[in-house]
């Protein structure tokens, strides 16, 4: 049990020195992790909020399929891009392989099914109340497709914060197109996995405690943004 | 109605038209010619049908069998130049103003003309006290106001209205039916629901009577009040058609 | 750093145990001060790792399974082996030793009598080098341990450092090298059983990615790192590493 | 490029051969992470619930908690469990590290705080509407949970799966706590991570799309379910 | 009104009641007591407050400042002898029949009591051929007759009703103000609101009169009607009361 006691003294130990190899870690955790939710987004709500709406011939099999995706392995998905962006892989020549942007990639195909499945789950209740009404003011189904995602908004952020969390937490797809190379692609989660091949487990716990404690702060951040939005638009 | 007023996409045709949903047949082969000019209103007990007709001509639902036919000249896009004040009002979650605005910019208006024409719908429904309030927390009937206003604001040709006035204050209900007036004198072909007898009579030009899905009678209003030919609609407008107390068969 | 700097580095694919044993954190900032080189290392499983090299996408190879690096070699994706250190490996268990094996010399009895009494041995099953190691020395104590997979012989298919966390917990017998055993700080109650027969030794070689297959390699910076590994200084270094005054590697360049 | 196709035959033919060690490890894959979703939702829906309804001291930071904790690290969750239940650990004695059960309990931990949040979610939007009606009715907060929980089950399905992907997929808890000894407790995801760590990567991209067509066939089960019954319910 | 069938939780006092939201007072200052016995009919213009002071009343929501009573020998759990329509009903994902069955569940009535009551509702309201079907797809009416079911299935003791009636039909509407007067004969006491001012003269023994959020009279029913003491009331009943025309200050 006083591996517990080390590891919370070793996680504030670890955010009093202000240690600059921390400091560089988290920056990196947080722009891929950041990163790979906003283009995730992008892509992920409109793609669920279109198959809420659209009724085209296939719609179940793509919800389905959405579903299904929220469970890609990690491990598949890094292996995959690794394929792709090896240097005998179609991409190649780019030299991605081992950056962050190479991370941020695998990490945007594990959340894009997330954030779609999700919001097409939301959009869809939204759209049972919301349906006749904006087909009657004549909204085409882009513009639907906008209104639900706004008026959804403070609903589908909990969808956003899901794929952050898958991101945040995510070790095996990093891993493997990142590499863990110390100063280049090392991240909170592949230190962790680190640490704990290394049998540092106190090491390893606390830095999870500082991953944790980022964690809640950027929810929580998130959290008092919507609650200021839900009150000035009910 | 001047000339210049016509309306573009009337006559509407509804031919034989069925509608079926949770494995009921709802409509029943309904078959009627919308022309250019007067107030219809539809009138019919709970449950006749009223508003699932009201969509269906208005392109909410699909039919199950028969037709719908725009035929004015302008019915290529005869969606463009409707609209629909619901019965149970279904309000986005914006401001009060904002609903009205987003209304008008689905029919490409500029910002300008949005904000101007926004504040006079506003007025004329006796809102604009509450313009910045989200419009979620309206009373209900100030949301049928609303609705009534975002429908209006976008000058439609053909309004469909299903019961506009239902939980409006008796001044309210004078006013909003004045404004009904004012629309359908400046050309707006007004087809609309009511429980009111009384504004039944004040505001029909012609009176479809529904029951169980049934279009059983449609006679010119006066006509209608007078002497209704249909059993049922005699006993409707005298407020005696109780009708869970019928058997199906006297439906035949 | 002017952009320059920024890019001379190469990609060094290697094994856990050199980086989890802390050898590169030690000797890799003395080469970079030396010639400006950086050396990104991405440190996996000995066939990941060839993998890797094999698909261009590491400049140099370190590891320590001489019959896939002598593949390498005469595949052609790699230039030239050249050995540049060995250690030991050594049998870890538990202090309570039900096995009582504990300061044999001789490793292929030790793992009879492991097998005999049937305690609890964790085998990488990762067909790693050290793996690899491991199931010679059954092969040489005449057990077959495959059918006895998943009883008292378990498979972790993990790296190093899983499988010693995993007999940590258990307290089961398991084979370590020596590297990563030293620098390993969840010992909890295990410690060296066996160590020192010569049949256990565990050599490292490095190699170049061939440009003919690959031409992205920087295969200057490459020999670079491997002239520098092999050089006096470099193998000084290594020699140089030490945990708790234990020397880990023992340089052997020729 | 040819990888992808070695790897879909090695992914035919592992299906085709009936493999017994893949019918072994499919099956304690879906042991483990069925388990873990049953467990989750029966812990996580009825928590996601009271956050949604209760109106205590604290309220908003347990959901700023249960979001945040939507990106528990597996390593650090696979780390905690190990500790526990180690030789050392306080529950060493029942003997429980390198099974099966561990590994449910690890899956637990990482997916409750998934279920939840995503249920306080939707649970928290039909309050909206249910709201004054039910406290009018006279229901108490534990009915009041039951019928939200109940009425919104075609949409509380997402959250579960959201769940049962995230414990499917995942192999750093598992990996931790399991062992990932063979016979005992691989399952689809360690094999597919000792795969790669092996070098073999068709094999391990066939043991990923081994992986996915089951979760296809899960989530094509549930949905069929729910829509018989949303027919029958609407 | 029978000895035995005297209201246990009445009277209600409620005391200088405000209510507060979304940064305005939209309940102001009302104090008023309901005895046991007289039906109460709320009257006012759209947005005057009356939704709100019903909810108030039946405990769902809390006010900023001044007090809710219940000052009967029961009053120690007066929730239990309350129902509420609302206006906007609400009807939960399941069939008629099982939206009345939830609400006896919920007071602790076992199976076979419960299927006959609903039944009996049912019966009541007309909706006995709609009892299998989803509740969410039902007319508005419709639903507004199941919610009057729902909620009077109960046998409350005191029955909220928010315009019970503004979408039926007129056949209904009668039926429904029978029904009401049934259950008022029975003992329960009823606390509506209306815009139907002839329904509000045929039901109300006592009239409350709310304008912007202030409670400006309560009198006995004829003599609201025939000479109400307010001026706003006056212009109300006369369907005048266009309250978004009049300056704030002639309220003072
Ligand atoms: N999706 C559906 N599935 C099954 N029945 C439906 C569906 N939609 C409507 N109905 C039924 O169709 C009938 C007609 O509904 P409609 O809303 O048109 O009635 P209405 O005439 O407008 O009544 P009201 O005066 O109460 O508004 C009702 O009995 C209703 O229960
Ligand atoms: N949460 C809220 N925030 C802000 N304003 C609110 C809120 N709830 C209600 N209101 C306002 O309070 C006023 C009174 O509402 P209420 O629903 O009681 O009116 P009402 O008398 O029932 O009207 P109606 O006859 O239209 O039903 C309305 O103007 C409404 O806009
Ligand atoms: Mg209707
Ligand atoms: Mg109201």
């Amino acid at each position: 049990m006083n591996d517990f006691s080390s590891a919370f003294t070793a996680a504030l130990s670890l955010l009093a020195s202000g240690d600059a190899d921390l400091a560089e870690i988290i920056a990196l955790s947080l722009q891929v992790s950041l990163g790979a939710v906003f283009i995730a987004t992008c892509i992920g709500m409109p793609l669920g909020a279109a198959t809420a709406l659209y009724k085209f011939p296939g719609r179940r099999t793509v919800v389905v399929i959405l579903n299904a995706l929220m469970g890609l392995p990690p491990v598949v998905v890094g292996l995959i891009v690794y394929l792709l962006l090896s240097r005998m892989g179609p991409f190649g020549v780019l030299g991605l392989l081992f950056t962050p942007t190479a991370m941020v990639f695998a990490q945007v195909i594990l959340i894009v099914p997330i954030i779609a499945a999700l919001s097409r789950q939301i959009v869809e209740d939204l759209w049972r109340e919301y349906d006749e009404q904006l087909r009657s003011l004549g909204a085409g189904p882009l513009r639907c497709m906008a209104t639900l995602l706004w008026d959804g908004r403070f609903s589908l952020l909990t969808a956003v914060l899901a794929g952050f969390g898958r991101a945040s937490a995510e070790v095996g797809a990093v891993m493997i197109v990142g590499g863990n190379i110390d100063h280049v692609t090392r991240v909170m989660t592949t230190s962790i996995a680190l640490e704990v091949s290394k049998g540092n487990l106190a090491m390893a716990l606390g830095l999870g405690m500082v991953l944790i404690v980022l964690s809640l702060a950027i929810n929580g951040s998130a959290f008092l943004l919507k609650e200021s939005g839900l009150r000035k638009h009910a | 109605m001047s000339e210049a007023l016509q309306n573009e996409i009337l006559p509407l045709e509804i031919e034989e038209l069925t509608f079926e949903a949770g494995g009921k047949r709802l409509i029943k082969e309904v078959t009627h010619k919308f022309r250019a000019g007067p107030r219809t209103v539809i009138l019919g007990p709970n449950g006749a049908g009223k508003s699932l007709l009201l969509r269906l001509c208005h392109g909410l639902l699909k039919p199950a069998s028969g037709k719908i036919r725009w035929c004015g000249a302008a019915a290529d896009d005869p969606a463009r130049h409707q609209a629909m004040v619901f019965q149970r009002p279904v309000m986005l979650r914006r401001t009060v103003a904002a609903n009205i605005d987003y209304a008008l910019s689905l029919r490409g208006m500029d910002r300008d003309a949005r904000k101007v024409r926004v504040e006079k719908m506003l007025e004329s429904t006796g809102l604009s006290r509450l313009a910045n309030s989200p419009a979620r927390v309206l009373s209900f009937g100030e949301q049928q106001k609303l609705a009534l206003a975002r429908a209006w604001a976008v000058k439609p040709r053909v309004l469909f209205l299903d019961e506009p006035t239902a939980s409006l204050d008796p001044a309210a209900t004078h006013a909003i039916e004045d404004v009904i007036d004012a629309i359908h004198k400046a050309g707006t072909r007004i087809i609309m629901t009511t429980h009111d007898l009384g504004q039944a009579r004040r505001i029909a030009d012609e009176v479809l009577f529904m029951h169980r899905g049934r279009l059983l009678e449609s006679s010119p209003a006066d006509a209608f009040f007078e002497r209704p030919e249909d059993e049922q609609a005699r006993a409707f407008i005298h407020g005696e058609l109780l009708w869970w107390d019928q058997p199906e068969t006297r439906l035949q | 750093p002017s952009k320059a700097d920024e890019e001379k580095f190469i990609t060094l694919a290697s094994t856990t145990s050199t980086r989890d044993s802390g050898l590169f954190d030690f000797i890799l900032p003395m080469f970079t001060q030396r010639t400006g080189t950086q050396v990104r290392v991405v440190a996996v499983g000995t066939g990941q790792a060839i993998r890797l090299a094999r698909g261009g996408d590491a400049d140099v190879l370190l590891v320590h399974h001489r019959k896939s690096e002598d593949a390498f070699v005469a595949d052609g994706e790699g230039i030239r082996r050249y050995d540049v250190m060995y250690n030991d490996f050594v049998i870890v268990g538990p202090a309570a030793d039900p096995a009582a094996i504990k300061g044999l010399h001789d490793a292929v009895s030790a793992m009879s009598k492991i097998a005999t009494v049937k305690a609890t041995f964790l085998s990488r099953g990762d067909d790693s080098g050290t793996n690899k190691k491991e199931l010679s020395l059954w092969q040489m104590a005449g057990t077959n341990v495959t059918g006895a997979s998943g009883t008292w012989y378990r498979e972790t298919g993990s790296g190093m450092g899983a499988t010693l966390n995993a007999s940590a917990a258990s307290g089961g017998y398991t084979l370590a090298d020596r590297g990563t055993w030293l620098a390993f700080m969840n010992k909890v109650d295990l410690v060296i059983m066996v160590e020192g027969d010569p049949r256990i030794l565990n050599p490292y070689g490095v190699i170049a990615v061939n440009p003919a297959k690959h031409p992205n390699v920087k295969v200057e910076l490459a020999q670079q790192f491997i002239d520098w590994l092999v050089s006096k200084e470099g193998q000084d270094a290594i020699a140089a590493f030490r945990i708790n005054g234990q020397q880990l590697f023992m340089p052997n360049a020729q």
